[in-house]
């Protein structure tokens, strides 16, 4: 069972206390909220933007499954993830996660969870956009990203 | 059947979308990821290295020996880099 | 060394995207911003508050030890963690902790390390308030919580 | 030496805070509540199981164990419960 979880994928930024208050304006049984926002670094000045390509459709399918599954294995009374596309510049957010909890733990493993999943399940994928150079590569896939869904496999 | 890519598959086969009909013998995934790759240069640098390359059906992660749909979409990626 | 530690503890509420915003503003490094909110929850509707008594001086004494011991442990470009006390009801909060880094998973272990010290470390002790008989038991500190430490001790 | 006394403890003992001036031979913090305990009901309630109660001396933890300062602020208090 568990919550039924909000999932948005958007070119605009999102606004992370509207984002708590759809989770907890009214309730009295919430222990414990979670936010983690990932967000555009410049890498040392190197980095100008990052343009966020996105497959719509399996996007926002692929996030609900990931996203239900957290709902499944945590007790949560709310979920939300929201992540962007197009251009972002260092400083801006590119993704949130926010879980609620009457617990302290659920909510902070589901959001570990829910990170580590979208990252390399989600279908989404960074180009560089280079401060000296235009468009740059593609991010690659670390490995480490891949297997840290290890922990989660049992 | 509607072929879909992104990111730097896109960009090296040089096309976002297409419709395609697969030969009878074209039953799963790495076999049409063979059959592409004999498609032209921008399809052989897309998929020169074929386990590298992810594979959605119909929105849903696939792995190559999964066999295609008679119909539908079948989107071939790199692996994804969002969060 | 580490970055220094924002510590607060007041009566008032906090503002969560105020404490966003003093580690991220002008950044251009920070990749990961998490926060954990601990609120008040009303126990199936038994509970009318929780009064949180703490030790002053030594509260913001043993705050400052354990985020300095995450800024150590962790590379964190932001850290801060508020505890409030004096009596708090069912859906208002009572503590936060925000950690930035450049890593997503710097972020999360340090905000759960930060959790798991500031329950059992940390001088604040819970009285509880009922709704049909006033004030209530203190609450009892649960073996789990202290249980949880040995996981950081390694 | 200050004493200083929270949440049922402070209750039991029936005052926040107090000076004492302790005799030679109490010298550890298990020394001191063993001392305390001998003072009242009050103190015999709050500290009837000295293995629970916490300690900080000058703001910091101590174990019972610890010997004592010659002066500084002694906490006595239950288990945490914040966060």
């Amino acid at each position: 069972m568990g919550c039924e979880p909000h999932i948005r994928v958007q070119a605009e930024d999102f606004d992370l206390a509207v984002e708590i208050d759809r989770l907890t304006d009214g309730r009295r049984d919430v222990g414990a909220v979670v936010t983690f926002t990932g967000k555009c670094r410049d890498e040392g000045g190197r980095l100008a933007a990052l343009e966020l390509e996105h497959y719509p459709g399996m996007a926002e399918a692929e996030m609900t499954r990931i996203a239900r599954q957290a709902a499944e294995r945590w007790q949560l009374s709310g979920l939300t993830v929201v992540h962007r596309y197009g251009k972002i510049r260092p400083g801006e957010n590119i993704v949130l996660v926010v879980t609620a909890s009457s617990h302290r733990k659920a909510a902070l493993e589901a959001a570990d969870f829910l990170m580590d999943y979208l990252k390399s399940r989600a279908p989404f994928w960074k180009k560089e956009h280079l401060t000296d150079a235009g468009p740059g590569q593609w991010v690659e896939a670390k490995a480490e990203d891949e297997n840290a869904l290890e922990r989660w496999k049992k | 059947m509607k072929l879909i890519y992104f990111a730097w598959v896109r960009e090296r086969i040089g096309k976002e979308t297409e419709e395609v009909t697969l030969p009878g013998e074209v039953r799963t995934v790495a076999e049409l990821l063979q059959w592409l790759r004999a498609r032209g240069a921008g399809y052989a640098a897309a998929l020169e290295h074929p386990q590298v390359i992810r594979v959605a059906i119909d929105h849903e992660h696939a792995d190559h020996q999964t066999r295609l749909p008679l119909d539908g979409e079948v989107a071939l990626f790199p692996p994804m880099t969002g969060g």
